[in-house]
């Protein structure tokens, strides 16, 4: 299992049966495939519909994608808005979840996922109204970028939003930012504690007893 | 009764430096006959206002690749290389609006508000140069209206007296921006006659169209 | 022809072809009888529809109704929304004119229709909306009220909008509120200059030349 | 899936003191079955949200004759003279806001705004106790948002998973109460399976929605 994949798997296991969850664009939209489809997830693209499933292979229709503009699939009894009513449900407190991508995370939890100054300006997008907005923000990246700790004191880049994110996942280890820190609640897959804080630039609190990611 | 113009009749009426709105999401829904005629009218100076620039050789892409615009009010422009580049050249001016936030404030100009208070963006880049404003003990930006000269909007079906109505996830800032600008040109696939649409399933009211032309673009 | 029919033949004269004009609820709605239905004018009620026309009787259904509660009929290519949009047509500058009744009207062209202090307090509902909002305001009203003068120097009761009304319309003559007043444009069909100036309690400006109605 | 509750469970859920939004204009598009049901329950000291107060003996106008309600937030209230009765007698508290500036309110109040900026009101009775607020040299009423406890709200379908479709002008105020509330109890004239109304025809996705009961009354 490749890291992303174990990501993907274990945040799958966060998902409440019968929520209304957006999915960022690239590793976030992997999240899907390992939800039961018994639990009858409603998952929201922002670009303006809710119930995103099945393969659209074979079946495309160019007025029919995700927010990277890749074909989706919709489940019978879903819905298509306008943009304005697709940040309601996101800035109103709609959203039950919100999986994104991160460039970093900082010990107050703050997300940092839009731009590297002078260097990659994207621009937001939708993210800085989901981390307002999302009742839960789940962080899904890898836990290092080129060797480089992504999981830091303080964030190197400009933030997304102020509020707290509630958790981030990683290949390594499931990190529940809290207000008085980082508490590591699990590690990943054959990881062990000294190679989490070996490749981790911020103070974490470790609690007596780690579980291991059960996926 | 609307009848459908030639694409190159409905540009003609745009003069160079318009404010013009762009519906469509990394070009679904965009009205693309009516870009790529921009493009070959040779417009310049354009403001446009959209959720963002798509991709090189697509969509709004193709405005940037002829350097048609003088400035862009978008909420991304990570899909294309092309645009940033422009804008480190100081080619090209660059305004992000977090992608609710643009929503609304496109939705604010239509809608006659002065502006609205939101969350999102407090306290990060986004707030730069913006009137806090402090509700019940919480703090909201002030962000301000959007209008323009044009809307170039996309629809799956027009009436003869211009209701409309949009196709899934092509729907996105098109509703919002044929509220928002003096004039509205809608690009679309499919012509019927009145009374077709039910009033229900109607997304704008005709009365909010101009102008109507036919897409000769493959989506 | 009594005093209502004859507002209402005139204001029906001021509607351009092809215009979205919203009617209040009383004698405004009258205005829709003596409109060319080859102008193919758009009327909008402001509880959510565009294309009211046609009469209902035998027809009606009880979720299709104007401001006042009464049914209605809608014409082929008629519109339906929720009040957001409703008002945003009103507010955002997209309707061509709004026809309302007045309680007074005064000598800066402010419009006075929803409250009489501590009598009557129906409310504004859409009215301040509409005043505010409408490229044209057309105030629709009898000349006086029991003997009591409706234009007046200066409004008895709370204006509606600090906006500047463009028209009003009795049966006794039509007025257009100016920036250095209030301009006598024409008289009701058989009244006299004298008889306008005793009805009314506010300056006006006479022109040389005052023609009589054409209705 | 959601099925049906029964009017009375689902009032049951109400608490006496509650804030409640109720759809409808002149009682057209109200829930006529959840508010006689909470007259028959004797629900007390409710606030409620509304456009108007309908007349007595009909639609919230029952709710005023059951001095059910301690405060209403409506547009007007001419066509009751009951309710205008109460208020003079200071039983009842009434705050009148304009029509378009009520439908702002409980649009914010769904959408996660802080408030909005209108020019609606600036200068009249309406602006009392409102921050005026000054955008490029005009001036606007911040106007705040509204929630509620519970919306009950009509729709003239559902499917099983509470998707919506309204009908004509019985849509009014509902689909933006259906954002506005932490609980949202529909009534419907008809229930579909899944998948019966297009996406692009629905009004108010399923997710908002809490519980459905059926109609009981006769519109």
């Amino acid at each position: 299992m490749n890291g992303k994949e174990i990501i993907a798997r274990r945040i799958a296991q966060e998902i409440t049966p019968g929520s209304l969850v957006n999915l960022g664009i690239g590793l976030p939209t992997m999240v899907a495939h390992y939800v039961d489809k018994n639990d009858h997830v409603f998952f929201q693209s922002e670009n303006g519909v809710i119930g995103i499933g099945g393969f659209p292979e074979g079946m495309e229709n160019p007025s029919l994608t995700d927010a990277g503009g890749s074909f989706i699939g919709v489940l019978p009894g879903a819905a298509a808005f306008d943009s304005a009513f697709s940040f309601g449900l996101i800035r109103g407190g709609h959203l039950d979840m919100t999986i994104l991508g991160g460039l970093q995370v900082d010990e107050k939890g703050h997300l940092a996922n839009w731009i590297i100054p002078g260097k990659m300006v994207p621009g937001m997008g939708g993210a800085m109204d989901l981390v307002a907005g999302a009742k839960r923000v789940i962080v899904a990246m890898t836990h290092t970028a080129k060797g480089n700790a992504k999981v830091v004191e303080s964030l190197a880049f400009p933030m997304t939003a102020e509020r707290r994110v509630d958790l981030i996942v990683t290949e390594k280890a499931v990190i529940q930012p809290t207000e008085d820190g980082l508490l590591l609640k699990e590690l990943g897959p054959g990881c062990t504690l000294d190679e989490v804080l070996d490749l981790t630039d911020a103070t974490l609190i470790i609690p007596d007893n780690i579980p291991h990611m059960q996926i | 009764m609307k009848h459908p113009l030639s694409v190159t009749e409905a540009i003609a009426l745009i003069p160079d430096g318009s404010t013009i709105m762009i519906g469509g999401f990394m070009g679904v829904g965009s009205p693309l006959s009516l870009i790529k005629e921009l493009v070959r009218q040779g417009k310049k100076s354009l403001c446009v206002i959209a959720n963002d620039t798509a991709q090189e050789g697509a969509a709004i892409g193709l405005l940037i690749d002829a350097h048609s615009v003088k400035k862009v009010i978008v909420s991304h422009i990570g899909t294309n290389p092309e645009t940033q580049r422009q804008m480190i050249a100081k080619e090209l001016e660059v305004e992000l609006s977090p992608q609710g936030t643009l929503a609304e404030r496109v939705r604010a100009g239509g809608y006659g508000l002065g502006g609205i208070l939101t969350p999102t963006g407090v306290n990060t880049l986004a707030a730069e140069g913006k009137q806090l404003v402090e509700v019940d003990g919480e703090s909201f930006l002030l962000e301000r209206p959007l209008k323009a000269d044009f809307a170039l909007i996309k629809a799956q079906q027009s009436d003869y007296y211009g209701n409309l109505k949009y196709r899934l996830t092509a729907q996105n800032f098109n509703p919002l921006m044929a509220m928002a600008a003096k004039h509205v040109i809608v690009e679309v696939e499919e012509m019927l006659p009145v009374g077709c649409i039910p009033p229900d399933d109607v997304h704008t009211p005709g009365v909010l169209v101009d102008m109507i032309v036919k897409s000769e673009a493959k989506a």
